[in-house]
């Protein structure tokens, strides 16, 4: 009797969105691998057609829950450069500020509650709480540091409030900013014991490797997340502006979400791409988590994002603390925004989401109203990737039979951090004996 | 008891000193997000004091009505507990109309049936008042006489330039008082004081109500059916702005709020506005005063004829101009309505 | 006494009540035998409770039984909302929270002594009025006649049967009903109250007459006392408005200068001249 | 007392609705004590067809959509409108105001005619099957989320605001946004945010849907007085409001 290998995961679970596995073998002999992205489309680039400038952050936040921040702030830059409005210091540096805070909370989220449920062997998190309460409420801690952080800043956690083009509707007080700093101080020890959580079941994570091209942002001072240029672990520069010479959006039969290529048939963006990229500005609390784990430049293992995310914790709460001290020096001063239109055109930026670079790009008429954009989003760049993965995995692990191939499939899609409703929406393994 | 002089640095100093023995002390600053207006808000600095504000966004009544507060604490099992705040603390800085409006809260408050919540907090205050010295835009606190204020507080503050006359009038006060450095008031400053008080029962009015006070309750009794009421309502929003930042105003809703527990949990009272739609709904879907125009009815003749009937004759309306900022229909402003009826009324007898 | 404040009573705390009785009187009323487990209820005919559920809130509730029945009180409660939902859940010992009694303007008992009495009542308004009608019942010889008028809906929803049957045989009341709807199981008079005024117009000159039924019926009732001559002084209507507090304060049941709860809920019909919301 | 099975599903949307229950922090474990989770996709992997209650989030695009909320429907005893773009169809509603196969070229160029792409006018929830509760806001407000379930454990008929966002605004002390020369949708949305946005500064955008008996008339004077026009509102009200814009 032949041994049919057939997996067939229908709307995959603990991730953002809807996507689909369908794995189909007999006797070893692999037949169709196909990552598939169902989710219902939402065409944001036509609903923001005719809106005011002012509104275009509001719309795209709608994008995506989990990293609705991050929409807003590019949509914002964006919104900046294509209608001329420059911004002062302190508005920069509380955006960065605000945008940490997301890196942190998508983090602790991705890590905490949605992969480490598979490192120890259960369906959730709910779980998890009677085998090791004291680690769940360590990561529900940090998770509300960070959230209580974005709405200080954002006021509010998911699709935040007061950023608009030219500053902020509201500023934190200095007292705020000093608690603030304080929580983050207070949080690295946090922040370590999670670690050391997943250090004790690291050893479920797979040890497998696919050559890949890693593209991220790269900017002078910082370790990027929020600024800079676009490069790629293949040694390519580009500008932002000429983003879509990069991400070369195609449409797959096997999405609603569009794929993405560069130099090679795919690449990879998120906290490894990174990490692969920038890795000597990680600070060292950052670089020391990577150790732990064994995780070194260059690393083309994709179930490693998580420890890169979780390495970027260490950056964040670092370097954010760093950011405050830097407000509280100069004081934080109340500014008048001037966020009128200056003239008509088109408007590139780019940001590192949590999953990824993201980007965006709008043109507008003289009186700010928008003509038309292009958003390209992080999962949309690595849907190609993930498929270019389970072709290399499936035939290197179909021996293991259907749960432990299953079992991979869905465990390398989430360690992408997919956000499906982004790219659209996301993910379901079919398997069939 | 004696009226008192204090430089403004030692007044500042009394503050600080007041500040660093007291738990709690709210004061006038600066609004915390638009810095234009004012609030009453905790006070952690001397220096954010502002005994020169215009008017705040919301009256003091915040202090002994909360916007939300717990009645009994209930429990499945073992029934009720009353739910008591009990914390003593002292706010500074309360202008004479609404120190009025919360003499006339105190007597509704007591009045039928004693409300100890309200009176608890009450009694826990030191009230240190002050006259007003910026006049706001919309004041018209001379017309309905009560830009001064000659009872509630337990000190009275007076700016009159070159310091401050305090007065206490308690012996809270007094005791609080004695903390400060300060000489005895001489005739001149007295006199200063009068010509402030003079000044303000004359100049606080930018709507000048075209009739006394007490003869608004008369006014209304033969307006009850008069074009004025549809005319405004028209744009009335129903938003309940005018009740809310309203000194006198203290209709409040009441519900309960479970635990976790599903077991345990508190009944609270929230503050409720007779403008919004739904404040006279009962089950099964009948509402008594459903029109617009009779709830904006209802409220001016609350101010103006129903809670002067309990409180002896007084206005409900103590002139702060709140709900004439707030109402962005501008069409809450009491004076323009009285005034209004005034002059339909004295045409017809013509 | 408070132990915060030192007050000896908050009015918004509940006391408790058991449940002595409990038992449906047709598909949506439930009657209630409650007795305080502390002080008893020292009320009048006319005053309400506030019962509370906790997590549900609380219910103005007028109490049905006579001040001369002591040692218990009872309430009618109809299912329509939350708070009366979780009422009709209540069994026999169940713990439940009554504040009050509230409510100044009662049955005027002094006034009324000597005078005939009409009760004209549509549905469940039978509930306030059966105080006032069974506490002359028991000092009944202070009292000249006695009608009751009652009208429901439908003769399902008809409930105190047994008492109504005791009042019909009584020669010392007079008690004349109809129902809404025509139905063939109901032999009485159909439609609806008002109609039942003419029959008793020998009655109204002198009586003293007391309205209580759903908000739409004072007015046609009214105008048929009118019909009939009757003063507005010798006219008292049992109101009902929506209520947070019950003692005065929360506002909601205010009809201009009047506080239901605590300037009524009887109120006399020429007192409410100066409230055109009333009626 | 059989914990209540809840069930959790989302069509199209951004998830955050979701998120702000995930974000309940410490007080998930209060939930998960009081309700029994058995399907919530975006948590966990454990599925099932038995639920007392069902939770939707997001909106309906796709005839295989309404399908799926059809036997949602069937099979929950009590369906909850989870967020903006259930109950009001929210910012995907937005598509409607413009051709479908327009609005399929914007975005998929000349690969809009493939059939996975399939798109339909954007629905209400409620427009779909039968809805008992709504919990608004774009995103939800965790705290109304937390005392509607509580209601809901009870057996207590939640209450939803019907007043405006104005009373919690002017409640928490808030200068008028209008003074300052923002057009905030305020007097006419439904409250229940705590007035979230113009308490951060921003004026209110609608998330949580028109009020009851919103007086757009008096918006259109209030507007002119500080010298906007009526097409500025439309456009601020159609950020949520598309559907209901027939008032304006
Ligand atoms: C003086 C008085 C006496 C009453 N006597 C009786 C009686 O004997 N028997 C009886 O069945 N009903 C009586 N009612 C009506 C009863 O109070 C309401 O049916 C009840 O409050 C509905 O509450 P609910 O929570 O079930 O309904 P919901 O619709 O859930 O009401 C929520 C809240 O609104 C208020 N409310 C709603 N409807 C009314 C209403 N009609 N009157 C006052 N407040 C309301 C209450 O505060 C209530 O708790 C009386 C009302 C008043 C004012
Ligand atoms: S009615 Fe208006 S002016 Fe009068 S006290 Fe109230 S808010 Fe102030
Ligand atoms: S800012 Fe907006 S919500 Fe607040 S009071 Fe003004 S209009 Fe109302
Ligand atoms: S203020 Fe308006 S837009 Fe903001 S959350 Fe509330 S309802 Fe939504």
């Amino acid at each position: 009797m032949s041994k049919k290998i057939d997996i067939n995961v229908k709307h995959l679970t603990r991730v953002e969105g809807h996507g689909n596995i369908i794995v189909n073998a007999t006797d070893g002999k692999v037949e169709k691998v196909e990552w598939q992205v169902p989710e219902a489309p939402r065409f944001f680039e036509a609903m923001i057609r005719g809106r005011s400038y002012e509104d275009i952050q509001l719309i795209v936040s709608r994008i995506c829950g989990i990293c609705s921040i991050s929409h807003s702030l590019v949509a914002i830059k964006s919104v900046e450069n294509a209608i001329g409005i420059n911004i002062s210091e302190q508005t920069d540096k509380i955006r960065r500020l605000l945008h940490y805070s997301e890196q942190l909370q998508s983090h602790v989220l991705h890590v905490g509650y949605l992969v480490a449920p598979d490192l120890f062997g259960v369906k959730s998190v709910v779980p998890l709480v009677s085998a090791a309460k004291d680690a769940v409420l360590t990561i529900v801690k940090a998770h509300r540091v960070a959230n209580e952080w974005s709405e200080l800043l954002g006021g509010r956690v998911t699709h935040p409030v007061t950023i608009r083009p030219g500053g902020f509707t509201m500023l934190p007080s200095e007292k705020q900013l000093k608690e603030l700093k304080e929580t983050l101080t207070n949080l690295v020890p946090d922040l370590m014991a999670i670690v050391d959580v997943v250090l004790s079941v690291a050893n479920q994570l797979p040890a497998f490797t696919r050559e890949t091209e890693y593209v991220s942002l790269r900017e002078k001072d910082f370790y990027a997340f929020y600024d800079g240029k676009i490069v790629s672990t293949d040694g390519h520069t580009e500008e932002v502006c000429n983003w879509e010479s990069v991400a070369n959006e195609y449409v797959s039969d096997q999405s609603t979400a569009k794929w993405a290529k560069w130099h090679r048939s795919s690449y990879a963006v998120g906290a490894l791409a990174r990490f692969n990229n920038n890795y000597e500005q990680l600070a060292d609390v950052a670089k020391d988590i990577a150790k732990k784990f064994g995780l070194k430049k260059g690393c083309c293992n994709p179930y490693m994002n998580s420890i890169a995310q979780l390495a970027e914790c260490g950056d964040v709460v670092v370097n954010a603390i760093k950011l405050i001290d830097e407000l509280l020096t100069a004081g934080i001063k109340q500014e008048k925004i001037d966020g009128k239109p200056k003239k008509a055109g088109r408007g590139n930026a780019a940001i590192e989401a949590p999953r990824g670079i993201l980007f965006h790009s709008y043109t507008f008429d003289e009186k700010g109203i928008c003509l038309g954009g292009n958003l390209c989003i992080p999962t949309n760049q690595n849907h190609g990737n993930i498929q270019k993965d389970f072709e290399k995995i499936v035939p290197e692990i179909i021996d293991q039979g259907q749960d432990a191939v299953r079992q991979k499939l869905e465990m390398l899609v989430r360690s992408y951090d997919p956000c499906i409703s982004c790219s659209t929406h996301m993910l379901d393994v079919q398997f069939v004996k | 008891m004696s009226v008192k002089k204090l430089s403004k640095e030692s007044l500042l100093n009394w503050v600080d000193e007041i500040i660093s023995t007291k738990k709690k002390v709210y004061g006038v600053q600066k609004h915390k997000d638009k810095t234009d207006r004012f609030e009453f808000a905790p006070l952690d600095s001397t220096a954010d004091l502002r005994l020169d504000y215009d008017v705040t966004v919301l009256p003091p009544k915040k202090y002994f009505q909360p916007p939300t507060e717990t009645l009994v604490a209930f429990d499945l099992k073992g029934g009720y507990k009353a739910a008591c705040d009990t914390e003593k603390f002292i706010v500074i800085g309360i202008h004479p109309y609404d120190m009025i409006a919360i003499n006339q809260m105190d007597e509704l408050f007591q009045k039928d049936n004693y409300d100890s919540h309200y009176m608890t907090r009450r009694n826990n205050a030191t009230i240190i008042a002050c006259d007003v010295a910026t006049a706001s835009k919309d004041i018209f606190a001379s017309s309905m006489k009560t830009a001064t204020v000659k009872k509630g507080y337990d000190i009275l503050l007076t700016d009159i330039g070159n310091g401050y006359v305090a007065e206490a009038a308690t012996k809270k006060g007094q005791l609080l008082l004695d903390k400060a450095k300060t000489e005895k008031a001489s005739d001149a400053d007295i006199k200063a004081r009068q010509a402030v008080w003079e000044n303000n029962e004359k100049n606080l009015n930018k709507h000048p109500l075209n009739c006394q006070p007490s003869e608004v309750s008369e006014l209304l009794e033969k307006a009850y059916n008069h074009p004025v009421w549809e005319e405004k309502a028209k744009t009335c929003f129903s938003c309940g702005s005018c009740n809310q930042v309203c000194p006198t105003c203290y209709c409040f809703n009441v519900h309960d709020d479970m635990n976790w527990d599903l077991k345990s949990g508190d009944r609270k009272r929230t503050w409720d506005g007779c403008l919004l739609d739904g404040f006279t709904k009962v089950a099964p879907d009948h509402e008594f005063r459903a029109k617009k125009s009779d709830r904006f009815r209802h409220r001016l003749y609350r101010k103006g004829k129903y809670v002067p009937s309990k409180i002896g004759g007084q206005i409900a309306c103590v002139g702060c101009g709140r709900c004439i900022g707030a109402c962005l229909p501008d069409i809450a402003n009491p004076v323009k309505v009285y005034n209004r009826l005034l002059e339909d009324t004295s045409a017809v007898k013509k | 006494m408070c132990e915060c404040c030192g007050q000896d009573k908050d009015i918004y705390l509940p006391q408790l009540a058991t449940v002595n009785k409990a038992r449906m009187m047709n598909g949506t009323e439930l009657y209630l035998n409650l007795s305080m487990d502390a002080e008893p209820l020292d009320y009048k005919p006319g005053q309400f409770v506030e019962v509370s559920i906790p997590g549900f809130g609380e219910a103005p509730i007028s109490i049905s039984s006579s001040p001369t029945q002591k040692g218990y009180f009872e309430l009618v409660v109809r299912k329509i909302g939350n708070v009366t939902s979780m009422i009709h859940k209540l069994k026999i010992g169940d713990k439940i929270g009554i504040r009050g009694p509230f409510g100044n303007g009662c049955y005027p008992i002094e006034e009324a002594k000597g005078k005939n009495l009409v009760f004209i009542c549509g549905g469940i308004g039978l509930v306030p009025q059966r105080s006032f009608i069974n506490y002359v019942l028991d000092n009944r010889s202070d009292y000249g006649n006695i009608t009751v008028l009652l009208g429901t809906k439908c003769h399902t929803q008809r409930f105190f049967h047994s008492e109504l049957r005791q009042w019909s045989q009584r020669s010392d009341i007079r008690l004349l009903e109809t129902v809404d709807e025509k139905d063939d199981c109901w032999q009485g008079n159909v439609g609806v109250v008002t109609t039942l005024i003419p029959k008793i117009e020998s009655e109204l000159g002198s009586a003293f007459t007391f309205i209580c039924g759903p908000p739409v019926m004072y007015k046609f009732v009214i105008m048929a006392l009118a019909e009939e001559n009757v003063s507005r002084d010798r006219i008292f209507v049992n109101l009902e408005r929506k209520m947070k507090c019950g003692v005065g304060k929360c506002g909601h049941c205010q009809i201009n200068n009047f506080y239901v709860c605590v300037d009524g809920p009887v109120f006399r019909c020429s007192e409410l001249a100066v409230a055109p919301e009333a009626i | 007392m059989n914990k209540p099975r809840v069930a959790v599903f989302d069509f199209a949307c951004c998830e955050g609705c979701q998120l702000q229950i995930v974000n309940l922090e410490e007080q998930i474990l209060d939930l998960i004590g009081a309700v029994n989770v058995v399907e919530w996709r975006e948590a966990m992997s454990e599925q099932s067809h038995e639920y007392d209650i069902a939770i939707i989030e997001g909106s309906i695009t796709r005839p295989e959509d309404e399908e799926k909320l059809w036997l949602i429907r069937s099979r929950a005893k009590i369906l909850i409108a989870l967020g903006a773009c259930a109950t009001l169809g929210g910012i995907n509603k937005l598509k409607n105001n413009f051709d479908l196969n327009d609005v399929k070229k914007c975005v998929y160029g000349k690969d809009a005619s493939k059939p996975h792409l399939y798109t339909e006018l954007t629905k209400a929830v409620d427009e779909v099957v039968e809805v008992d509760y709504k919990i608004h806001g774009c995103p939800i407000e965790a705290k109304e989320f937390i005392s509607i379930i509580r209601s809901l454990l009870i057996g207590k008929k939640p209450e939803i605001p019907e007043y405006p966002v104005c009373v919690e605004c002017k409640a928490k002390g808030n200068p008028c946004l209008w003074e300052y020369g923002q057009l905030c949708l305020g007097p006419i949305i439904r409250a229940g945010c705590n007035a979230r946005c113009p308490s951060a500064g921003h004026r209110c955008y609608g998330c949580r849907g028109y009020i009851n008996k919103p007086n757009v008339e008096a918006a259109k004077d209030v507007i002119e007085k500080y010298g906007l026009s009526v097409e500025d509102l439309k456009s601020k009200m159609v950020l949520f409001g598309s559907r209901q814009d027939n008032t304006l």
